[in-house]
């Protein structure tokens, strides 16, 4: 160890030299890793959104009475609806945790960029809590009795929509993560950016209802989410460096 | 290169690759409509939805308003100077609802008719005093041009 | 790349380093410098800005004024990250995971020490047992040992320690003043905050006093 | 250290009691020139200009309707400038402007909203439509609004100014959507009416646009004078332990002020 030392005061290739070395590929499957570890151990938490869909989906039947047409023609509105209400609690505790328990400043520190790793944090956590909102669509599509025709489109439209939502959500969440209280404030924020979000998501399923094209707008959903998944990361690393400030 | 220099060369790659993906989809998509309303053209081209309901826009023919005694109902056509399309209404209509007036009614197509839930009217970007739109309208009748082609709105 | 000759920069300078807050001056102007193999021990009472001045030098609060240099670079996340570690009043840990599993991941953002692993790092500080336990069932003590394995098992020659005696006992103590020599032995460098109440080790540390 | 990148005047205004002097002289200058202005354009526009060939006088609403438009997005641009000069040079001066611009913001915009609903009733026949024009304003509403609340949540203003920067700058993608909404969909709201690249493409008689123009200059200056005020109260409570605030303080009959030790 002491023949090393002295180049590893000039250089920090030699200090990497002896050890694991750390790129980012590693740091992100490691994040991955953990991400994946920390959701099996609160399994019980993932199935709360899941749960909350299939009641919500289920209250409306009663709600509006068993008109099956009725039903048929407002279930891809009200589905995207609820898949995005559900998706509003978790989004809010994105960065909450690590923040309390020291593990951002350990983020912040580590020689890996940061918006690299909010991006994938905004990946495992789409995979963990809204993949399976998607999965479970087929059920819920037919607890509203929707249109067989209209599912894969509802499917398509919330692949693109929904990360979309946790890129947006993972920046207002990391800006929230410093606030005294977040709960609601996160819902303000995010409305007016989810506004055109749900616009043209609607208009892809309402399109697809009416035996109309929507391929216009899920295009521009696409480009949207293209333009995200690289501004929204840089956004959220400079916001959380706000939240570590204390 | 230093390792600075080269994160932001990457990230403005990135960036530069991202609007470029973008610009091509959204290019893509304008070529596809997406429209608030549907013109009577496009109604008779078949591309307005069938049995859903959906926006149809245009201006109100000439001689075209006929209201049924004793009720609120109102019976227009919607062209677009190309094509034209019966319009049954029952209801108030606004002010500015006139004879060569964009109009925007919202409904379903039901035998060729157009029966609408709403209709609105479609106030143009134009501002002037009425002598002025009354020397206008003398000059184009003067010069053979209809009268609603100075000022059709935006549409 | 090639190694700059010798004489090397210190791990750390600072250069007349101030902060405030809210525009009331926290600590500062300060001048010091760390260097390979050395020890700075920052003491003052409670509220001085042992903590504020840690977290500006670790770039997560925003610079006052003055001038911070790592290894002759001036300061900036390329020259100071994947060369600092730092351990403050929370473990920087999950509770939900155990120790290996949190160890692991940091491992996997900074690079491990060679022949060090989460086990012999755990075993060094003597927690190994709990080292498959979450991170919530272990003691504050416990919890501060698992951060000192952190520092054993990360790479990066500028230790920040903000109260690292704190929840310890007396052999706890023993053992961050042997790590932090057996680091500082090995070339690297730490900086230590404390309010004055544990004996420090090193006789040959420098001192910085801070006063509120 | 950065902020040599900033010129000279800008040094010397960015200094809090620069700013709060600098201000208190330009302010009633500025309100007094806005209410002449404000009095001038609504005198030609609701009693000289002429009624319009369609819409006769109920198009007099646009004197309040469209200058207000201008300022929502005007204000939202200035918020997002100062916002960003906020997070890169941390100016303290920029926090304040950024933040103390959401508020006027917020209520030109809601009077835009409502003045085009009012408007909106006789003309179209509804008081509102979801249509682009109308939904991207009554996003930027929620945006002033969001700007306001994340401001707030912060216990430390000048993080929370910072963080509500941060949140102004990612919605200012909601701005050219505001603006170009009527060209780019077949919208119910009009197309744009002023053309100020090309004044002689304007679809408006005269008589009727000088007073518009009036009106877009007197919110504009009430906007500064509006925001020096309020930037001079927000820089003085934040400043409130500093000597100039406390020499400020001393010399007026006013209570004093304790400043935290």
């Amino acid at each position: 160890m002491d023949s090393t030392a002295q180049s590893m005061t000039g250089d920090r290739i030699a200090c990497r030299a002896t050890g694991v070395r750390a790129n980012a590929a590693g740091a992100c499957i490691a994040l991955l890793r953990r991400d994946f570890v920390l959701a099996w151990r609160r399994r019980g938490e993932l199935f709360l959104p899941l749960l909350y869909a299939v009641i919500v989906t289920a209250l409306f039947p009663f709600a509006l009475g068993p008109d099956p047409e009725l039903l048929a023609r407002i279930a891809g509105g009200v589905l995207l609806v609820i898949v995005v209400l559900a998706m509003l609690p978790a989004l809010e505790s994105m960065f909450r945790a690590d923040l309390d328990d020291g593990t951002l400043e350990q983020w912040l520190l580590a020689p890996q960029p940061l918006a690299l790793l909010a991006l994938t944090r905004v990946i495992a956590h789409w995979l963990t809590t809204v993949l399976p909102l998607i999965i479970v669509m087929p059920l819920l599509g037919a607890l509203m009795n929707l249109p067989v025709k209209v599912l894969p489109v509802l499917i398509v439209t919330l692949l693109l929509a929904t990360p979309l939502l946790v890129l947006l959500g993972a920046v207002l969440s990391a800006l929230a993560a410093g606030a005294r209280r977040s709960g609601i404030l996160l819902a303000l924020m995010l409305l007016p950016l989810a506004v055109p979000v749900v616009i043209f998501a609607a208009g892809a399923i309402a399109g697809a209802q009416s035996g109309m094209p929507y391929i216009a707008p899920l295009t521009w959903l696409a480009a949207a989410l293209v333009m995200a998944i690289v501004l929204a990361p840089l956004a959220c690393a400079a916001a959380l460096r706000i939240a570590v400030e204390s | 290169m230093n390792p600075v220099r080269k994160r932001r060369l990457i990230i403005t790659l990135l960036i530069l690759g991202a609007v470029a993906v973008a610009t091509g989809l959204s290019v893509f998509a304008l070529q596809r409509n997406m429209t608030y309303l549907y013109s009577p053209s496009e109604v008779d081209a078949g591309k307005a939805p069938d049995g859903h309901p959906f926006r149809l826009g245009g201006i109100v023919k000439e001689g075209s308003i006929r209201r049924v005694p004793g009720t609120l109902t109102t019976d227009f056509v919607i062209t677009d100077r190309f094509q034209s399309i019966p319009v049954t209404y029952t209801g108030i209509l606004p002010d500015l609802f006139r004879v060569g007036q964009s109009t925007i009614t919202t409904g379903t197509m039901d035998n060729g008719t157009f029966v609408a839930k709403t209709v609105l009217a479609k106030h143009d970007a134009t501002y002037m005093p009425p002598q002025v739109a009354q020397a206008i309208a003398k000059a184009k009748q003067e010069h053979r041009i209809p009268p609603d082609a100075g000022h059709g709105g935006s549409q | 790349m090639t190694t700059p000759p010798a004489p090397a920069a210190p791990l750390l300078s600072a250069h007349r380093l101030a902060f405030s807050r809210n525009d009331e001056p926290v600590f500062g102007p300060l001048d010091f410098s760390l260097g390979s193999g050395e020890t700075v021990l920052v003491e003052g009472d409670n509220g001085s800005g042992k903590t504020t001045l840690l977290r500006v030098l670790a770039g997560m609060l925003p610079p006052g004024t003055g001038e911070i240099h790592f290894h002759g670079e001036p300061a900036s996340r390329d020259s100071r990250n994947g060369r600092v570690l730092w351990l403050g009043h929370r473990a920087g840990m999950n509770e939900a995971l155990s120790a290996r599993e949190n160890l692991g991941f940091l491992a996997g953002l900074y690079g491990a020490r060679g022949g060090m692993t989460a086990a012999t790092a755990m075993e060094r500080v003597g927690i190994a047992a709990w080292i498959d336990e979450p991170v919530r069932t272990l003691s504050a003590g416990q919890k501060k040992r698992a951060g000192l394995a952190r520092l054993l098992l990360l790479q990066g020659d500028i230790w920040l320690l903000d109260e690292p005696y704190a929840n310890l006992d007396r052999r706890g103590i023993g053992l961050v003043n042997a790590l932090i020599a057996e680091h500082c032995a090995s070339g690297g460098g730490a900086l230590v905050t404390s309010h004055g109440a544990v004996r420090f080790a090193d006789p040959r540390a420098r001192h910085i006093r801070l006063d509120a | 250290m950065s902020r040599s990148y900033l010129p000279h005047w800008m040094h010397w205004l960015g200094s809090p009691p620069n700013f709060y002097r600098f201000a208190g002289t330009l302010r009633p200058w500025l309100m007094a020139l806005a209410l002449a202005s404000a009095a001038i354009g609504l005198y030609g526009g609701l009693v000289l200009a002429p009624p319009d060939y369609q819409q006769g006088d109920a198009y007099r609403i646009i004197f309040i309707h469209v200058p207000s438009a201008w300022m929502s997005l005007f204000i939202y641009a200035t918020m997002a400038v100062a916002g960003l000069i906020a997070l890169v040079w941390r100016v303290k001066l920029a926090e304040v402007i950024a933040m103390e611009c959401a508020p006027t913001g917020a209520a030109f915009t809601f009077i835009t909203l409502a003045t085009g609903s009012l408007w909106g009733k006789p003309m179209w026949g509804t008081w509102w439509t979801w249509d682009a024009r109308l939904t991207s304003e009554l996003v930027l509403l929620f945006l002033y609004l969001g700007v306001i609340g994340l401001c707030n949540a912060f216990e430390d203003r000048r993080r929370g100014a910072r963080a509500a920067s941060l949140l102004a700058l990612v919605g200012i993608v909601n701005l050219p959507i505001v603006h170009y909404s009527v060209q780019w969909w077949n919208t119910l709201h009009q197309g744009t009416t002023v053309d100020f690249l090309d004044p002689a493409r304007s679809s408006i008689a005269a008589p009727m646009l000088w007073p518009l123009l009036v009106m877009a200059l007197a919110t504009h200056l009430y906007f500064f004078a509006s925001i020096l005020g309020r930037a001079r109260t927000g820089l003085l409570s934040l400043e409130s332990g500093k000597q100039w605030v406390r020499t400020l303080v001393d010399g007026q009959p006013a209570p004093t002020m304790e400043a935290p030790t």
